[in-house]
C-alpha cells in the first residue's frame, strides 16, 4: 500500500471528480440519523457521522431486486440482466468495509451470485476513519481495521487526511480528481496518534472467549429463552445488519398472468416462516431458537466456513431492536452463564 | 466506468447459477395418492450434457409464477439425458407440478449439494433405510448401486410406510427382490387386506437382519423424527459413526448456499448437505 | 374460461372497492383475466347464480349480511375478503365498544322503526371460512392484485404473519418510538410497505395483529420508552376492537 | 296499485332502493329507501382520543375521505384552539381537492356517463369510446395522485395530523404535478362539453341551496355557510341551528331541512353560490354552457362538477406553485390537550360537511356530530322525486325507471355517508 496526504479543504473536489462519472453514494442526514444516499452536492455529506440506519449492503443487494423476468407459456427466462452503473460508496467506516468482505465470501465464492457481483465489481470504495459510539463494538472483532476490499482509505488527521491507496483504480481517481501531496515523517506519526486514540475510545470490551464452543456447550441455556421472551421476532436486527444476507425468492406476476418476475427480498431467521417446510414441521418453531440461531450462525457457523465471525461490531442492531437486545448483552450473558 | 451487466460478468462458467432452464416432461407416472414420478429432459443439450450428477442430490424445479422447490433426483448417475423426480403434492410448487401434462415445460436447477459418497461405498455392504417419501433419494443410490451391482457386498433395503397405499415404486422392488439383488424388507405402519407383509415401524425389521459392522455403510431418509431411532439401531449394530449417511430436508430458496434458509447447525443442507454422515449430523445442533 | 368474480360490499365505507376502480392502469387488464358478475359499486345488473370467486368487503353487522355470506360461501369455490372491515371488523366493530342500544338511540331517537335486524359488527371469518384475505384500511392495490393472482392459481394465501418493523428497517425510517411516538408496528401484520412509519405517522394496526406477535413483548417495550404500555391495548382495539377475531 | 321497486341502485355509493307508488300512471307516492346498514360513528368516536378521531371518520366514506380527515381534524383544532399554518391550509385544500378530481370523475364516468350513453357500465367503453375511458380514468388516476401526493395515499390520507403534516411533498414533486394538471385542464374542459352534450329533463326544484362560501376565495375549506334563497351567511359553528335532523321511517339516514325546508348541497349549490370565484377556464366553461345558467336543475349538478374539475385543476396549479414559492412549514404546531367543543366544516365534493365534537381535559371524545352532505340532500332528493316522477308517469316502464334513476344519480349520493 501506499499513501498520499489531501487537504481537508481539498475533499469536496475528489466528491465532485467522482461524480463526473460515478453516481456517488455517502452519509447524508435524515430525521436526525443518517443513511447511505445519492450526493448531489459535496456539501450534504456527513463524514462525522456515527452511523447509518441501514448498511452499505443496500447498494449491493437492495432489499427487493428482480432476479430475472419470465414468461409463463413456455417457462422461458426472457431477461436476467442487471445493469450496474458505476458508484463510489464514500466514506465507509472500516465495520462496513470489513462487512462487504464478509458479503464477498457468500457471495463470489462457490457458485457466484451475479447480481452481487456485477454491482460488487462497479463500485469504488473509499474508506473514512470514524470515532466510536456507544453500541460500537468492533475493537472485539479486530474490524475496527481494515486493510483489504477498498479503493481509498481517509484517515482524519484533523486538517487533513492520510489516504492510504488500496488499488491502481483508487491511486489513479485521487491523482486525478484532487491535489495531494507526499507523506511526510510527521503524517506518519500524527497517523499512528489518531489510530492510538481511536483505539482508546472503545466503551465495549466483550469477553468472546471460545464462542463456538460456548455456544455448542450451552446451546440449552435458559439465556435463550430470557432473550427469546423479549424478542418481538420483528426481524429488525437483521435488515440493518450489514452482515446479514438472508433472502427470500418469489415469483410475481403480471396482471395478464402470462409473464412476470422472480423477485428476491431481504429475509431475517427470525421469522417464524424461515425454517418451516411442508407438513407442518418447522425446524424454529419458538422465538428462542430464532434469536439463538442468528448469533448461533454468526457466531459459530459462518466462522465455520469462513474463519470468521459473521458480525462487526457496527451496534446498529443493538440501535435497531426495540427490545435492546444486542450482541454484547446476548455475549456477556452466555459466558457469565446463568440468565440475565 | 461503464455500466456493467449480469450477463457479461464472467460467473463460474455457467453462467446465472439461479436461471433455471427449460426441461420437458417426458413421462408422468402415478405412484400413489400423492406422489407422482416426473422424467425431465432439459431441452438445450449444451445444458443437458453439463447435468451430470450424484446419488443423494438434489434439483430444483421451477415454475414460473408459482416458485421453486428442492426436489431429490430418484434415477441413477448412470442413466443419462433423462433425470426422475418423485414428487409428493404439498403445496404450491409441488401441486402445480402435479398438474401438468406430459410434453410440458418446467424449469430446473442443478444439481445441487452433496450426494452419498458412492466412490467411497464401494466394496461395502449397504444398508439402506428409508421412511415414507425418504425413498426418493435414495432410490437414486439403489438405481446406481443396481447398475454397478459386483462393486458392492450385500445390499440390504428397509424401507417403511404408513400403509401399503403409500409405498412408493412397489413394482420396481418387486423386480429387484425377484432378481435377489437386493434384501427387501418392507413394513406399513397401518396394513389392510392387501398386506401380507411386517406391520410395524421401521426400526423394528432391525431384529431381522445381520450386519458386519467394518465393511457396512448406512443410508437413511425418512420424516425427521425417524432418524434419531434408525440411528440407536444402527449404532446397536456397532456401524461407524462415520460409515451412517442420511439426507435432510430443510427449507430452501437458492440451493447454493447463500438464502440462509437451509442452516443445520452451523451447516447448510444446500451445499454442506443433503447428505451428511452421522459424525457430522452429530455435531449439528438440531439436526437430529 | 375466466373465472366469473363477484364484488359485495357489507358495512363498509366502500374504500377497498374504491381502490379497486383505483387500479386505473390495469383495471382493463384486469377485466381480461375475471369474467366480472356482478358489482353494484361499478355496473348495473343482478347477482348471477353460478360465480367462482366471491370477493366481499365490509364488517358483518346485519342478519342480512349473515344469510348474504351464507350463500356466497355455497356458491363459491374462492372466498376473499378485502380490507379491514372484512379481516378483523375493522373500524365498523368499534361500535361493539359501546352500547349499541344506547347508540342506535343517540343517533335514531328512542323506539325509532329503521335500521333494525343488526348484529354485533365483527369479521367475515367469523361467519364462514375466507380463503385469502387482502387486509388493511383501505387494500393496496398491488397487493390486492397479488392476492387476487393467487386466488386466479389456486395457490396458498400468501399473507405475510411478522410484525411491520423489518420492511420498516428497510425504509430507513428513524424508528418513532425513538421519535417520542407510539407505533403499533411492533404487534402489527406486515405487507403494507411500513406505508405510515415511512410517512411520519406511527403505524395505527389497520393490518390487524401480526399472528406471530408478542404482544408481552411490546407492552415492555413502550413501558422501557416511558410510555403507559397499556396504551398499546387501547389503541389497538381502533381496528381490532373483536380482538378475538384477529387472525 | 302497483308498487315499483329498485333494489341496490347501482352505480351509487352504498345501498339503496327507490319505491314507486302508482296508480295506472298516476304517481302516488315515491321515495328512496335507504337499507345501508346503520355504522353508529358519533358514538363510536366517543371514547377515543382526540388524535385519533380523524382516523376514525375518515373512514366514513372511502371517496370523500379527504374531507371527513380534514373536517375532523379542524373541529378537533377548533376544540383545542390551535391555529394551523398557511401550508398547511394549502395542502389540506390540495387534499380537498383531490378528492374533487377523484370523485367527480369517477361519478360524472363511472356511475352517471353509462345512463345516457345506454350503458350497464363505464366498461363497455373501452371498445366503443376508448378516448372517453381512457380521459375519464385520467383525471380520476390525477385524482388519487393528488392525495398520495399530499396524503401518502388515494384513500384515508396518513399524514395530515392535529396541527399539520407528518410529511410533505418535495418542490420537485410539486412543480411535476402541476404541470400535469395544466395538460388536464383541457380534458376537464371536454368532460363539461360532454355533458353539456346530454339531454336532461327540464326541471327545477324548489328546493333552498346552502353551500360554504367566502369572501377569499371560491370556498372548499373556509368560509361561512350561506343560503342561496334565504340570503342570509352564516358561521359553521351555528351549523346546528340552521340545520335540523330528522328520523324518516323509510330511510337508515336521517333527513336534514333549514328552515324547515328541504335543501341541496354539493356542486350546483357551490357553483350557483360562488361562480363568480371561478378560475378562468372554469368560468369559461360556465358561461358558455348550452342551458344558458344552472339555475336549480338538479339534473345539471353534473354539469356543475364538470365545471369543478376544470376549476380544480387550474387552482390546485396555483397552489403547487405558491408551496413550492412562499416557504413556511406544515410540521404540526405545539399545542396543549384540553377540555372543549369544537366545530369544522369543508366543502366535500358531495356538498358541505359538517363535524363537532366535545373533549374532556385528557383529550378524549365525550361526544361527537357529524352531518354528511348526502343526509342533507335525501329530504330533497324525496322531493325532487315527488315533483319529478309524475311529470315521466307516462313513459314505458323501463324508460321512466332510467329516468327517475338518472335524477338518483344526479345527486351523488354517497350511502355510506349517509349512515355514518
Ligand atoms: C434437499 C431436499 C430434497 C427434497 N426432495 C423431495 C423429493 O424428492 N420429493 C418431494 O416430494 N419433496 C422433496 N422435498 C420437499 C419439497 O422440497 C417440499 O415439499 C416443497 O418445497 C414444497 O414446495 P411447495 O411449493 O409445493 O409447497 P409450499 O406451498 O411452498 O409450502 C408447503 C409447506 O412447505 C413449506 N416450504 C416452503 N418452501 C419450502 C422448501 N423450499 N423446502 C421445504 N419446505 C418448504 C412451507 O412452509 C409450507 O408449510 C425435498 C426437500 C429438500 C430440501
Ligand atoms: S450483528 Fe449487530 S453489531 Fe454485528 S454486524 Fe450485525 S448489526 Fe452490526
Ligand atoms: S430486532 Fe430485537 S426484537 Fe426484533 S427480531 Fe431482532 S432481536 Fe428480536
Ligand atoms: S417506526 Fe414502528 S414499524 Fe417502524 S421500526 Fe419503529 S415500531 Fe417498528
Amino acid at each position: 500500500m501506499f499513501f498520499r496526504v489531501v487537504d481537508k479543504e481539498r475533499l469536496p473536489d475528489l466528491i465532485a471528480g467522482l461524480s463526473s462519472d460515478h453516481e456517488v453514494i455517502g452519509p447524508i442526514e435524515k430525521d436526525g440519523r443518517f443513511v447511505f444516499a445519492p450526493i448531489s452536492d459535496p456539501s450534504q455529506i456527513r463524514l462525522d457521522y456515527d452511523t447509518t440506519l441501514l448498511p452499505p449492503k443496500k447498494w449491493l443487494m437492495p432489499p427487493e431486486e428482480t432476479m430475472m423476468h419470465f414468461n409463463c407459456a413456455d417457462e422461458e427466462v426472457t431477461d436476467d440482466t442487471v445493469v450496474a452503473s458505476p458508484r463510489v460508496l464514500f466514506g465507509l467506516h472500516p465495520c462496513d468495509i470489513n462487512s462487504l468482505l464478509l458479503l464477498d465470501n457468500v457471495f463470489l465464492q462457490g457458485h457466484v451470485d451475479p447480481y452481487y457481483k456485477a454491482r460488487r465489481d462497479n463500485t469504488l470504495i473509499v474508506g473514512m476513519s470514524c470515532t466510536p459510539s456507544p453500541t460500537c463494538f468492533c475493537n472485539v472483532w479486530d474490524t475496527d481495521e481494515v486493510h483489504w476490499g477498498f479503493d481509498i482509505f481517509l484517515t482524519d488527521l484533523g486538517d487533513r487526511y492520510y489516504a492510504s491507496l488500496r488499488t491502481v483504480k483508487g491511486a489513479e481517481v485521487l491523482d486525478r480528481h484532487v491535489d495531494s501531496r507526499a507523506v511526510t515523517e510527521k503524517d506518519t506519526a500524527d497517523f499512528q496518534q489518531v489510530v492510538h486514540e481511536f483505539k482508546q475510545g472503545f466503551s465495549n470490551n466483550v469477553d468472546t472467549a471460545q464462542l463456538p464452543v460456548l455456544l455448542d456447550a450451552k446451546f440449552d441455556s435458559p439465556v435463550w429463552d430470557d432473550f427469546g421472551s423479549e424478542c418481538l421476532s420483528c426481524g429488525a436486527c437483521s435488515m440493518v445488519c450489514p452482515t446479514c444476507y438472508c433472502f427470500d425468492v418469489k415469483d410475481r406476476l403480471e396482471v395478464d398472468q402470462k409473464s412476470g418476475a422472480r423477485v428476491r427480498t431481504w429475509d431475517s431467521c427470525q421469522f417464524k416462516e424461515f425454517a418451516a417446510v411442508a407438513h407442518g414441521q418447522n425446524f424454529r418453531e419458538d422465538r428462542s431458537s430464532r434469536l439463538k440461531y442468528r448469533y448461533y450462525h454468526k457466531y459459530w457457523g459462518y466462522l465455520s466456513k469462513f474463519e470468521r465471525v459473521l458480525c462487526v461490531g457496527c451496534g446498529r442492531c443493538t440501535l435497531a431492536c426495540p427490545s435492546g437486545i444486542s450482541p454484547v448483552k446476548v455475549i456477556e450473558a452466555l459466558q457469565a452463564g446463568g440468565s440475565r | 466506468m461503464n455500466d456493467i451487466r449480469v450477463d457479461e460478468c464472467a460467473c463460474d462458467g455457467v453462467g446465472n447459477a439461479y436461471r433455471p432452464w427449460p426441461a420437458r416432461i417426458t413421462s408422468i407416472q402415478d405412484l400413489t395418492e400423492k406422489e407422482k414420478l416426473f422424467e425431465l429432459r432439459l431441452i438445450d443439450p449444451e445444458v443437458r450434457e453439463a447435468f451430470k450428477f450424484h446419488a443423494g442430490q438434489f434439483a430444483e424445479i421451477s415454475i414460473f409464477g408459482v416458485g421453486e422447490a428442492p426436489i431429490s433426483i430418484s434415477s441413477a448417475p448412470s442413466k443419462q439425458g433423462f433425470i426422475e423426480l418423485c414428487v409428493r403434492n404439498t403445496g404450491d410448487v409441488t401441486g402445480a407440478l402435479h398438474k401438468k401434462q406430459c410434453g410440458d415445460i418446467v424449469g430446473l436447477r442443478g444439481p445441487l449439494g452433496r450426494g452419498f459418497p458412492f466412490e467411497q461405498m464401494k466394496g461395502n455392504d449397504i444398508l439402506l433405510v428409508a421412511g415414507g417419501l425418504g425413498i426418493a433419494p435414495l432410490k437414486s443410490l439403489i438405481n446406481h448401486i443396481h447398475d454397478e451391482r459386483h462393486e458392492f457386498g450385500k445390499v440390504t433395503i428397509m424401507y417403511g410406510a404408513k400403509n401399503p397405499g403409500e409405498v412408493l415404486f412397489r413394482h420396481q422392488f418387486d423386480m429387484w427382490k425377484h432378481r435377489e439383488d437386493f434384501d427387501l424388507m418392507l413394513t406399513v405402519d397401518e396394513s389392510d387386506d392387501t398386506w401380507d407383509g411386517p406391520v410395524g415401524v421401521v426400526t423394528k425389521l432391525f431384529d431381522q437382519v445381520d450386519v458386519d459392522p467394518d465393511c457396512t455403510y448406512g443410508a437413511i431418509c425418512g420424516p425427521p423424527v425417524m432418524y434419531k431411532y434408525v440411528i440407536e439401531e444402527m449404532r446397536k449394530k456397532n456401524m461407524d459413526v462415520d460409515k451412517i449417511y442420511m439426507s435432510f430436508e430443510r427449507r430452501m430458496k437458492c440451493g447454493i448456499g447463500k438464502c440462509g434458509h437451509c442452516g443445520v447447525g452451523h451447516q447448510y443442507a444446500c451445499i454442506d448437505g443433503p447428505v451428511f454422515s452421522y459424525w457430522e449430523a452429530m455435531n449439528l445442533q438440531e439436526a437430529i | 374460461m375466466a373465472p366469473r368474480v363477484v364484488v359485495v360490499g357489507l358495512a363498509s365505507d366502500f374504500g377497498c372497492q374504491v381502490q379497486i376502480t383505483n387500479i386505473e392502469d390495469h383495471l382493463l387488464e384486469m377485466l381480461d383475466v375475471i369474467d366480472l358478475g356482478y358489482w353494484q359499486l361499478a355496473s348495473s345488473g343482478h347477482m348471477p347464480a353460478e360465480y367462482d370467486i366471491a370477493v366481499v368487503e365490509g364488517a358483518v353487522t346485519t342478519l342480512e349480511h349473515v344469510e348474504l355470506l351464507k350463500r356466497l360461501r355455497k356458491t363459491a369455490s374462492v372466498v376473499m375478503t378485502i380490507g379491514t372491515c372484512a379481516h378483523t371488523g375493522g373500524i365498523p366493530a368499534l361500535a361493539n365498544r359501546c352500547d349499541l342500544d344506547a347508540a342506535y338511540s343517540a343517533v335514531y331517537g328512542e323506539g325509532s322503526d329503521v335500521a333494525r335486524g343488526r348484529c354485533a359488527p365483527g369479521p367475515v371469518h367469523s361467519v364462514i371460512d375466507v380463503d385469502y384475505q387482502v387486509p388493511g384500511c383501505p387494500i393496496d392495490t398491488d397487493e390486492f392484485l397479488a392476492v387476487l393472482s393467487k386466488a386466479l392459481q389456486g395457490l396458498a394465501d400468501p399473507l405475510p404473519g411478522d410484525p411491520m418493523c423489518a420492511v420498516c428497517k428497510t425504509k430507513e425510517n428513524v424508528c418513532l418510538l425513538d421519535r417520542g411516538e407510539i407505533c403499533l408496528g411492533l404487534v402489527t401484520r406486515t405487507g403494507c410497505g411500513a406505508k405510515c412509519p415511512s410517512l411520519g405517522r406511527p403505524c395505527t394496526g389497520c393490518r390487524g395483529l401480526a399472528p406471530d406477535a408478542n404482544f408481552d413483548a411490546a407492552r415492555k417495550v413502550l413501558a422501557s420508552k416511558g410510555f403507559d404500555p397499556n396504551e398499546l391495548d387501547r389503541r389497538f382495539d381502533l381496528y381490532n376492537a373483536v380482538r378475538e377475531g384477529v387472525r | 296499485m302497483s308498487i315499483i321497486t329498485v333494489e341496490h341502485v347501482a352505480r351509487i355509493e352504498g345501498h339503496g332502493t327507490i319505491h314507486v307508488e302508482l296508480e295506472g300512471s298516476t304517481v302516488k307516492d315515491v321515495h328512496m329507501e335507504i337499507i345501508e346498514p346503520a355504522r353508529f360513528f358519533e358514538p363510536m368516536v366517543v371514547g377515543r382520543r382526540f388524535d385519533e378521531v380523524s382516523l376514525v371518520t375518515s373512514r366514513i366514506c372511502g371517496i370523500c375521505s379527504p374531507n371527513h380527515a380534514v373536517t375532523s381534524l379542524k373541529a378537533i383544532e377548533d376544540a383545542l384552539g390551535i391555529q394551523v399554518s398557511e401550508r398547511t391550509k394549502l395542502l389540506r385544500k390540495l387534499l380537498v381537492y383531490g378528492s374533487y378530481l377523484q370523485n367527480h370523475a369517477t361519478h360524472l364516468y363511472i356511475f352517471s356517463a353509462p345512463d345516457f350513453l345506454g350503458l350497464p357500465s363505464v366498461f363497455p367503453l373501452a371498445e366503443t369510446h376508448p378516448d372517453v375511458l381512457e380521459r375519464a380514468l385520467k383525471i380520476k388516476k390525477a385524482g388519487n395522485e393528488l392525495c398520495t401526493l399530499v396524503g401518502g395515499r388515494p384513500v384515508h390520507p396518513v399524514t395530515a395530523v392535529v396541527g399539520g403534516f407528518t410529511h410533505e411533498p418535495g418542490a420537485d414533486e410539486l412543480e411535476a404535478f402541476r404541470d400535469r394538471l395544466l395538460a388536464l385542464v383541457d380534458d376537464a374542459v371536454v368532460t363539461a362539453q360532454l355533458f353539456d352534450s346530454f339531454d336532461v329533463p327540464e326541471f327545477a326544484s324548489s328546493c333552498e341551496m346552502l353551500a360554504l362560501a367566502d369572501t377569499e376565495e371560491y370556498a372548499v375549506y373556509d368560509g361561512n355557510t350561506a343560503a342561496l334563497e334565504a340570503g342570509w351567511n352564516r358561521p359553521v359553528q351555528e351549523y346546528r341551528a340552521f340545520i335540523d335532523e330528522q328520523v324518516v321511517g323509510h330511510s337508515n339516514a336521517k333527513h336534514s331541512t333549514s328552515d324547515g325546508r328541504s335543501f341541496m348541497t354539493g356542486a350546483i349549490a357551490r357553483v350557483n353560490l360562488s361562480g363568480k370565484q371561478l378560475m378562468p377556464r372554469a368560468a369559461e366553461a360556465l358561461a358558455s354552457l348550452s342551458t344558458g345558467a344552472v339555475g336549480k336543475n338538479t339534473f345539471l349538478n353534473n354539469v356543475c362538477q364538470a365545471i369543478e374539475l376544470i376549476d380544480a385543476c387550474e387552482r390546485c396549479a396555483v397552489y403547487c406553485d405558491r408551496l413550492v414559492a412562499e416557504g413556511g412549514t406544515s410540521t404540526p404546531v405545539k399545542y396543549e390537550v384540553r377540555a372543549g367543543f369544537g366545530v369544522g366544516a369543508t366543502e366535500a365534493p358531495r356538498g358541505t360537511v359538517y363535524h363537532s365534537y366535545t373533549l374532556d381535559d385528557d383529550g378524549f371524545v365525550l361526544s361527537g356530530d357529524i352531518i354528511t352532505p348526502t343526509a342533507q340532500n335525501l329530504g330533497n332528493l324525496d322531493a325532487d322525486m315527488r315533483a319529478f316522477a309524475p311529470t315521466v308517469a307516462g313513459l314505458p316502464h323501463d324508460e321512466f325507471i332510467l329516468q327517475v334513476e338518472e335524477l338518483v344519480r344526479a345527486y351523488d349520493l354517497c350511502l355510506s355517508c349517509s349512515v355514518h
